[in-house]
């Protein structure tokens, strides 16, 4: 096994870094700057039954090392991905990790339903916690009964392991990851965004249209860091970890926080070759630290263990 | 597509908060249709954000932008000297479509202008005859007029009247006569406003804000005036920042 | 009246900018610097009824455009503090707003009755959202009833104005808001620090002898301006705003979010002048922007309103 | 106290990692102390806090460090040219006081080191008679030891043993031989060592993380051996860094 492999419920990684959900659309445009196969996996941008045409624009803000989005789940529809944007990427040997999100339960299990028959869709993550979108999902983040009973209605239907995607615009977290391994999540992800705002003073008004938006990006990694620290203690199940991850440095310290993979979201933006160049220094910078397989470091902050890092 | 750190080879100060800048790298010989634009690294971690800049001219592997100091990034951009890098990915986006009529009208205003240069050098070059009207806020915020004079007959509008034409650029419609075509890009109002004024058939370039530039994260997205095939919108990134007059709702 | 001039209950200020508690000590420092008369009010580190060590360091570290810090709310308790720290601020003509911090309800009581017995303390701020102390201060800051229940236990007691300190890190800010405005609350300080954490990879360990600190700086800020115009648009008391800023513009766009005063924490360490240079150039950035008093600006990113902005 | 923008005169490599900064300004010549740091803001709005670091020298107006890349914030101060500027808080915190005592011991480890300079030299000066324990990782970590021996006998140590006695600083001590008042600057276990070591009077220098730097964050502090007036702590920044021995719990 090579020192970057992870074997996550159904996703088998050669590496454990994938890009984040919305952050990457399907996989073509970065195809144009590198091979996809050089990735852990992919997460495609979330899919709900139906069309959605999401917020009117401005759509992104930018402050201070992060950003604000209020894409608003955007999306041609399950039907259309499954049949025209997921088959392409068959031709790489990547998994697939595929964001589902919906108004309603049934919203959620008919996209589960339809996502997890692809043939090269490997798990499905459930979006409850979109904070750009009125309806539905954000109380199915933000209250630990509903995320459960969500969680085991999907997984009644999904043929894939089942990601849930916390929400960190939460008092609790551990006791929504609780809630939702108790109901039969295969594993977590997290975090989403946390929801922020800002104004131009020019105009007086927000600079979103949607006015609140997702923050993402190094301003939130240490919200990032301690939460997947608290809830890795709680939990039996692989955390995915993400929220400002830019470099192999950041990796691992995900990984000690808790994380079993990692996503890249916001840093992609910065620089399309953002997933392959953290993949490349990963590997050097676990050789220099003489660790034989990244999955050792999984909870380091909190495991004790004998041999400590030179 | 391509990502490259282009040597910085100078800054010019063209008007109080505009400059022009010259780059230079392998990537710019791609750079070859006007109306696309690259996106710019300013700072090493901070800001997280790319900055989108028009392709204003190039020159064998030399590329010039012309910029107006806003915010943050534009100011790091600012501070490049002679000799230091900027991460560059471009040449992106659709670009102004060359026309086969015979006289084109380019209507720019603010930094909606550096595009139409180029254009304005290669419709020039084909041998289609052009006009162009510029709008600018005041006789002190004039830029890259002589540069046009070299393609065409060019009109001047100042908002204050302290140059040319008192007004808008619609306002100079008339006075530069007779066109086939037309190409605009500025601020969203003048596009608005030079779509109403023609009949003619036109391209508008938009601005709009951008998250990756690439096409993957629906920052960008413009309403299309009739779904086509299914799609209701198009991305400024990837489908523009070049469109049909008529195409998008500006 | 001048164009900075803002009233607060309690809080006559000649302008809206105070250093934020925890992050000037009780002045002494930084009238080193310049002349106190300068600022529009001072927030003090928090009072503890009893003397309080604080946590083990170290206790900051710092973050992309943020710093994490879990002082512990060291403080030399409210005996000492009336005795002898509060005097010296006396000549200086410049309210005090005393934070107060306690594990039972007890001991806000105690505190709130000691330090509003100074002559020279204007109004007290309850600090029910410390995230650096295991005990109490945690329960008071995410649960309504029991913010309510301490609000009106520290109001029969308080001589002075009581602001109530909420946390971010809650799922409902806004139901924090309300309850304590119900209970009597005079105002709000908002944000206190988000939860977070940083790991130091070459030790696996998290780099605070905490573990976790409270997340402050430019980083927090949009999550900040979010909540001020989410809770205002509730509430009816004032708020007084905090959370990364730095400038001037920082300061406008708290107002329009729907702040009526401002702190000042981080940027005081990255710049001591900070306070007098914001205060300054607010009085410059007021007059460009035609404005005749700041509090005009109050939740302008909501009101309606006539004259737009030029 | 002061806050001035220093401008960098220069800038030289001593060792891979560590580099001698040479810096400019009125501020400078109230940088009486040994013992005493400057406050450095390393970045225009980011990184947030500032970076504390010895005087290792002064002369006039100009101001030598001596600093080691770590991380962000010394790599940023490494990219200070000469000509740029620095924004400097300082002097901050008490020093070391000059012993009336004849003969004193100097001990330094790693980063600890610069700041031994400046006191030996005002010891030097004064007619103390220095000696100076110096402890390094290897051969090629080797910096400053010449301006040392301005000023007195060095002993040198390496934890490899690629140069002078194999060990630590506290293995030097004996050859050292006697004294009757000791410095000690550098990493905590070595400072723990050398108290144990000795038995004569001696200051301790402590780096702790700082917040604010001038006594009013609490960030910095370390708890006394004996709480004295009810004071059970003391702050790095503005009651130290420097220390008696046994004062506080390192
Ligand atoms: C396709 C395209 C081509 C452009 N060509 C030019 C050009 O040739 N010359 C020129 O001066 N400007 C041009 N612009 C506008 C330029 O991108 C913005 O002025 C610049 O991004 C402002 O950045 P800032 O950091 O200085 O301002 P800030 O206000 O600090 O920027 C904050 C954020 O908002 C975005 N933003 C702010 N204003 C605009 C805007 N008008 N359009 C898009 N994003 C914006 C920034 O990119 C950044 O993400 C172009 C924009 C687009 C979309
Ligand atoms: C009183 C005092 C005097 C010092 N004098 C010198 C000197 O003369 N030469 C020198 O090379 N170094 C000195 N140091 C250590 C120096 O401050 C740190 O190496 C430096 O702050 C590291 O910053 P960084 O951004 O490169 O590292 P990072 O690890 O990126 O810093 C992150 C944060 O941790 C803090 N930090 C990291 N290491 C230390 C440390 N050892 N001590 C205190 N804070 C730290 C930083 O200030 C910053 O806030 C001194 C420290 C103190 C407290
Ligand atoms: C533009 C944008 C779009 C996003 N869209 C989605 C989405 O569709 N589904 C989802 O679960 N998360 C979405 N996210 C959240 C990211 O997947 C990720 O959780 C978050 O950005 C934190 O990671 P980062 O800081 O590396 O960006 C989006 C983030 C951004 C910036
Ligand atoms: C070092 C430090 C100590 C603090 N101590 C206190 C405190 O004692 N009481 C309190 O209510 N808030 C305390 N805070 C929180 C600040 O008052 C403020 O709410 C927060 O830092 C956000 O503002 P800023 O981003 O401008 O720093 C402290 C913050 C810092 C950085
Ligand atoms: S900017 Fe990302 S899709 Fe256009
Ligand atoms: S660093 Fe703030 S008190 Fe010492």
């Amino acid at each position: 096994m090579s020192r970057l492999q992870v074997e996550l419920p159904g996703l088998n990684m050669k590496n454990p870094v994938m890009p984040a959900s919305g952050c990457f659309g399907f996989g073509q445009e970065y195809a144009e700057f590198y091979d996809l196969n050089k990735l852990g996996a992919v997460a495609v941008k979330a899919a709900t039954p139906e069309i959605r045409a999401g917020n009117p624009t401005p759509r992104v803000a930018e402050t201070e090392s992060g950003m604000l989005n209020a894409i608003g789940l955007q999306n041609p529809g399950v039907d259309h991905i499954v049949k025209n944007e997921l088959p392409w990427l068959e031709k790489f040997h990547v998994p697939i990790l595929a964001n589902i999100a919906g108004k309603t339960e049934e919203d959620y299990i008919e996209a589960a339903r339809k996502i997890s028959a692809s043939s090269n869709v490997h798990a499905v993550e459930l979006n409850v916690s979109c904070p750009n979108v009125k309806e539905g999902g954000l109380q199915f983040g933000s209250d630990p009964g509903m995320a459960a009973g969500l969680t085991k209605a999907v997984k009644k239907v999904s043929e894939v392991p089942v990601y849930v995607k916390l929400s960190p615009n939460v008092t609790n977290i551990t006791e929504m990851a609780e809630a939702v391994e108790a109901a039969g999540a295969d594993g977590l992800s997290m975090i989403n965004t946390l929801v922020g705002m800002k104004i131009d003073i020019r105009t007086g008004k927000p600079i979103l249209a949607n006015k609140t938006g997702g923050l993402s990006g190094p301003a939130v990694k240490p919200v990032a860091v301690r939460m997947i620290y608290e809830v890795s203690q709680k939990v039996s199940i692989p955390i995915i970890g993400m929220g400002g991850i830019y470099t192999a440095e950041d990796v691992i310290e995900f990984f000690m926080a808790g994380a079993s993979a990692v996503a890249v979201g916001t840093a992609n933006f910065s620089d399309p070759f953002a997933c392959p160049q953290i993949i490349d220094d990963l590997d050097e910078l676990l050789k220099e630290m003489n660790v034989s397989n990244i999955s050792e470091l999984t909870g380091r902050s909190w495991k004790s263990w004998e041999k400590s890092l030179s | 597509m391509n990502k490259e750190n282009l040597t910085v080879l100078s800054q010019e100060k063209l008007t109080s908060k505009i400059f022009k800048m010259k780059l230079q790298g392998d990537s710019v010989k791609t750079m070859l249709t006007p109306g696309q634009f690259v996106h710019l690294k300013v700072g090493e971690r901070h800001p997280v954000l790319r900055r989108p800049i028009s392709i204003c001219s190039v020159k064998a592997d030399i590329l010039t932008i012309v910029y107006r100091i806003e915010g943050q990034g534009t100011k790091l951009l600012n501070q490049k000297a002679a000799g230091d890098t900027v991460d560059t990915l471009g040449p992106l986006g659709k670009g102004f479509p060359l026309t086969q009529e015979s006289t084109a009208l380019l209507v720019g205003g603010g930094v909606g202008i550096p595009p139409l240069l180029y254009l304005a050098e290669q419709l020039y070059r084909q041998g289609t005859k052009v006009k162009v009207i510029l709008g600018y806020r005041k006789k002190e915020e004039i830029f890259l007029v002589e540069e046009f004079q070299k393609y065409g007959e060019v009109f001047i509008t100042t908002e204050d009247g302290s140059y040319g034409r008192k007004g808008f650029v619609t306002d100079a419609i008339a006075e530069a006569g007779a066109y086939d075509v037309f190409y605009t890009c500025g601020p969203k109002p003048m596009l608005r406003a030079v779509e109403t004024a023609s009949t003619k058939k036109g391209y508008i370039s938009l601005e709009e804000r951008m998250g990756c530039g690439v096409g993957a994260c629906l920052a960008c997205v413009c309403d299309k005036q009739k779904p086509f095939e299914g799609k209701a919108y198009v991305k400024a990134c990837r489908d523009g920042p070049v469109f049909e007059a008529g195409e998008v709702i500006v």
